[in-house]
């Protein structure tokens, strides 16, 4: 009932949610055996930024922008051409419907 | 040769319509492409319906001598055209109030110019 | 569109009652010569788009209002598929023509071959026709209209 | 004749008349007071919703169905319009009902005291019934009507905000690029038509020869419905669209694109299911061509999505580019079982893609919901604008957090039970192929993990201090989309028994298709 | 620019030939091949409908289901433009 095969594979989800379970508490049970002076509220808590300031909030949050970065930088020529090819123009948009068409009828057409 | 002139005309009209849609600047000229690509392929669906020297397919006041059904033109064809002409006026009304309102926004009817929603 | 002068005026005041008639006729006879719902309620449309040329679209737009003619397409999309469902009722399937050969209201079968023209002909389809006629002419004056007004409008939310 | 029976007989014209005549009726019913107005939509949508559900339950215990409009009995020629309901399009129905009360529950407090709310609703309808007919409907031309009022209608609703001029403009590339894709669906109708004198589809079926006008027209109804559902390269239109238009109507549209998809299988595997194991030039047979070129639009489609994806900072167009990337992964799916058609791996991939046609208008359907309560709450749509949502909008996070690995296909949610039934059946294709796929699956959990951080995590904004939760009807539209996902990945059995496995065999079984309506022939 | 308008009007010239190879091969211009269906609607059309325009008869009978859906699309496009234009009043 639960379990799913896909013919070379097995996948049962509540096996996996059991699984899930048993590391959760035992790493639970790991975070028991921290430290029991730690208190909310007090030096312990507060932001340490190797002795700097605390900025304000707009600063420290990284924006989406800056996310991924060096992602980016590294596909730089696979952007290129993708924001080339997406440019915003409906009539593009209605070529590359036709030279989709175009090559699919000359593929079926010469075979 | 003159006999494929029907068909001629109907990819001439299709080409002419997507010839004004790619490489035209402005969106009227645009749309009227759209337009005409419709018509072209009306004209496509009206000539696959027509049989030599038939008449319409009404029998009111039938012309004497007239035989049917291989004397009348098909009217399948007549009817799914009657239905593409209203599909075809609604989308016409709908893109040129759009384009109405696009040249109010922006101020500009070029292609190239109105793609602020670009990559 | 702002209004004509009066020799337009007068020449659409003359043309627009004979486009009316020609367009209700072809509404009316659409089971019988070629023409329908469609096409006439188009040449309707074509003789109230001659007033708005006329007239300007500000004059119309004060003596029409659009609220009553969205009603009235309503109303014809709702007959329409009302004598689609009476079809469900009457002859026990969707789109039915119940009334075809019964004897009644456009129920007479014409004889095979070449006739004269029967208006009592025809079955729901004549009844189809009025209320696609209805729809088309609310309708596509209603696009036209706004369209013509909005183009002429200074100020636009 | 008992009503129930009466109903029954008839729920076929009724599932798509209800909602036709309850948008006709809308203009008439808002005028009494908004509020009618609201719940007149709910319940119309209710009512067909049963006859959807009682259409389901005859047609999954007894098979497919006819009903030919205007006549009780069939004739050969057919002549008139039948709709054949089989399994596949009772799914795909259901599919789009649940999209279509979600997105009207959804709506109520999301465009609340906006103006011109009568024709939004209108509207609405119109593309719930123009989706209800692509799928039931057993006529080739009564399927380009409902594609060409799907077309209308959501470009309608697209620009339903029309001050801003972007809304404008996505809603004018819309309408130009899909009708000329259905223009181009007319004309290969009329190829048909004029080769065979027959607008039927199951007639049609059985009259095809795969002969050089076949070629063509089966090529002119791949690309048109492909552009329609949003396949790359010519998806340009869905980011665009997807990401302008209210995030209750993407629901909408979607029904629609999700309907064109359909409109793809219903092509290759019933018009054309006669003739695909014709061999063509080397000796290779037409099916193995025809997956193959599916397999790679889809591979496209997911890279580009996924790659797109990742630099967008306008939420709900980085949503749309993920919509992208989930077709890719339905059409991997289905080029694969078409590629491999007769193997035994061929219905296991099948069954995933349908699968995932049920999971993607989960995922993006919630995730759209979410970008909408954001907007609603911040009235901001770029993601570098927001941040620390999670401290003002906890159901949000976390719907958001289960949306993002639903999306993703992380187990145990629903995204991971189909994205494994593709992945297993992809790689006996071609390992090459399940690789790519997971790598999008792994560029997709990033993009959300980019998401999640910029938008929910990080220090309050102090510009973002007043923020609300979303209102309450919006809360449970995408608590009700959340806890299907998690019902799903955890009970997949539940779905793919009953619903995924006959619509599977329905669309390979294309003999019974045509016998329905042709007697055997 | 230039290399758009190649690439364009060879993808457009390849469609064209074969948009014109498929209407050439379809039938000969006046000489339909198959016509069963339509031959039925026009022997028919008369005793089954009641009516004697053959045309009619498909719009609202044979094929009257699509005439609803074409009434569908004109209401749609009424509310459409309505819909754009709702800020716009007297």
């Amino acid at each position: 009932m639960f379990g799913l095969e896909s013919g070379s594979g097995v996948w049962n989800p509540l096996l996996w949610v059991l699984v899930l379970g048993v590391i959760f508490l035992l790493f639970y049970g790991l975070r028991g055996l921290g430290k029991s002076t730690f208190k909310r509220g007090t030096e312990q808590t507060k932001v340490f930024l190797s002795g700097n300031q605390e900025t304000t909030p707009e600063e420290m949050h990284v924006k989406a922008t800056n996310l991924y970065w060096g992602f980016t930088t590294s596909m730089k020529s696979v952007y290129a051409v993708l924001r080339k090819m997406h440019s915003g123009n409906m009539s593009d948009y209605v070529l590359w419907f036709i030279l989709v068409l175009a090559a699919l009828f000359l593929l079926f057409g010469v075979m | 040769m003159i006999e494929y002139l029907p068909f001629l005309v109907v990819v001439a009209m299709i080409l002419i319509g997507l010839y004004a849609v790619l490489f035209r600047r402005n969106l009227i000229k645009l749309v009227f492409g759209i337009s005409i690509i419709e018509s072209g392929i009306n004209l496509f669906l009206i000539i696959l319906g027509y049989r030599d020297e038939g008449v319409a397919p009404i029998f009111t006041s039938l012309p004497s001598g007239t035989m049917y059904p291989e004397g009348m033109v098909l009217p399948v064809p007549q009817a799914l055209t009657l239905t593409s002409i209203v599909i075809g006026v609604a989308v016409l009304a709908l893109m040129l109030s759009l384009v109405m309102h696009i040249y109010r926004k922006y101020g500009t009817l070029d292609v190239q110019k109105i793609r602020r929603l670009k990559e | 569109m702002s209004e004509m002068t009066k020799i337009v005026k007068t020449t659409a005041n003359i043309l627009f009652p004979f486009t009316m008639i020609f367009g209700l006729y072809v509404i009316a006879h659409g089971h019988l010569t070629p023409g329908g719902g469609f096409q006439g309620g188009a040449i309707v449309v074509s003789g109230c788009a001659l007033l708005l040329v006329a007239y300007g679209s500000s004059w119309v737009f004060d003596r029409i209002k659009d609220k009553r003619l969205v009603t009235f397409e309503s109303m014809g999309a709702i007959g329409f598929i009302m004598l689609a469902f009476l079809g469900l009722v009457f002859s026990a399937v969707f789109f039915g023509n119940f009334l075809a050969g019964s004897g009644t209201l456009f129920g007479t079968t014409p004889a095979t071959g070449s006739t004269l023209a029967d208006f009592n002909t025809g079955g729901i389809l004549p009844l189809m026709n009025f209320a696609v006629g209805l729809k088309v002419i609310a309708g596509l004056f209603v696009i036209v209209l706004v369209m013509a007004y909005a183009s002429s409008a200074k100020e636009w939310g | 004749m008992t009503i129930l029976e009466f109903l029954l007989l008839h729920s076929p014209a009724l599932i798509v008349a209800t909602p036709l005549l309850s948008a006709f009726l809308l203009p008439l019913v808002s005028r009494i007071h908004p509020k009618v107005r609201d719940i007149f939509a709910l319940v119309m949508l209710g009512v067909t919703s049963c006859f959807v559900g009682l259409l389901a339950s005859d047609v999954l215990s007894n098979g497919p169905r006819i009903y030919v409009f205007g006549a009780q009995d069939l004739n050969v020629p057919v002549v008139r319009i039948l709709f054949e309901i089989d399994a596949m399009g009772i799914f795909m129905a259901i599919i789009t009902m649940m999209l279509a009360g979600i997105a009207v529950i959804y709506s109520w407090s999301f465009l609340h005291q906006q103006d011109g709310l009568d024709k939004y609703y209108t509207l609405l309808l119109l593309v719930v019934t123009s989706a209800l007919g692509m799928e039931l409907t057993g006529d080739l031309f009564n399927f380009f009507v409902f594609l060409e009022i799907s077309c209308i209608a959501s470009c309608a609703l697209i620009a339903f905000w029309v001050t801003e001029g972007e809304s404008l403009e996505a809603a004018l590339k819309y309408i130009v690029v899909s009708s000329i894709a259905a223009l181009f669906v007319l004309f290969a109708i009329g190829v048909f038509y004029g080769q065979y004198d027959a607008l039927n589809i199951a007639s049609l079926a059985s009259l095809l020869q795969f002969t050089f006008l076949d070629k063509i027209a089966f090529v002119i109804l791949l690309v048109s419905l492909g552009l329609k559902a949003g396949l790359a390269p010519m998806h340009m239109w869905l980011p665009d669209s997807y990401g302008r238009a209210p995030p209750s109507v993407v629901l909408i549209i979607m029904t629609a694109t999700l309907a064109s998809f359909y409109g793809i299988l219903r092509v290759v595997f019933t018009l054309y299911g006669n003739v695909l194991t014709t061999s063509l030039r080397f000796s290779l047979p037409a099916h193995v061509i025809v997956g193959w070129v599916l397999v790679l639009l889809a591979i496209v489609s997911i890279l580009i999505g996924v790659i797109m994806a990742l630099v967008q900072t306008d939420l709900l167009r980085l949503i749309g580019y993920a919509a992208v990337a989930e077709i890719g992964y339905m059409m991997l799916a289905v080029g694969t079982s078409i590629a491999a058609l007769g193997a035994p791996y061929a219905t296991v991939a099948l069954q995933g893609g349908l699968l995932h046609i049920f999971n993607d208008a989960l995922d993006i359907g919630l995730l759209f919901l979410i970008a909408g309560a954001i907007y609603y709450a911040t009235k901001k749509r770029s993601l570098d604008e927001i941040g620390g949502l999670a401290r003002s909008m906890k159901f949000t996070t976390i719907f958001f957090i289960v949306g993002m690995l639903a999306v993703s296909g992380m187990p145990p949610l629903n995204g991971f039970v189909s994205k494994f039934l593709i992945y297993e059946s992809v790689f006996q294709l071609n390992p090459l192929l399940s690789i790519i796929a997971l790598l999008g699956s792994i560029l997709l959990l990033a993009v959300f993990v980019k998401v999640l951080y910029a938008a929910f995590f990080g220090p309050e904004l102090p510009s973002l201090t007043g923020v609300k939760e979303a209102p309450r009807s919006m809360v449970l539209a995408m608590g009700f989309l959340a806890a299907c996902a998690i019902v799903i990945g955890l009970f997949p059995n539940l779905l793919i028994d009953t619903l995924v496995q006959p619509a599977a065999g329905a669309l390979l079984d294309h003999a019974r298709y045509i016998s329905m309506v042709m007697g055997g022939l | 620019m230039e290399k758009r308008m190649i690439v364009g009007a060879l993808g457009l010239a390849v469609v064209a030939v074969f948009l014109l190879f498929s209407i050439v091969l379809i039938h000969p211009f006046g000489e339909p091949g198959e016509v069963q269906m339509d031959d039925y609607i026009i022997t028919h059309t008369q005793n089954e409908t009641g009516t004697n325009n053959g045309v009619t008869s498909v719009v609202f009978d044979f094929r009257g289901f699509d005439t609803l859906g074409e009434a569908t699309i004109l209401f749609s496009a009424v509310a459409g433009v309505l819909l754009f234009f709702r800020r716009i009043r007297p």
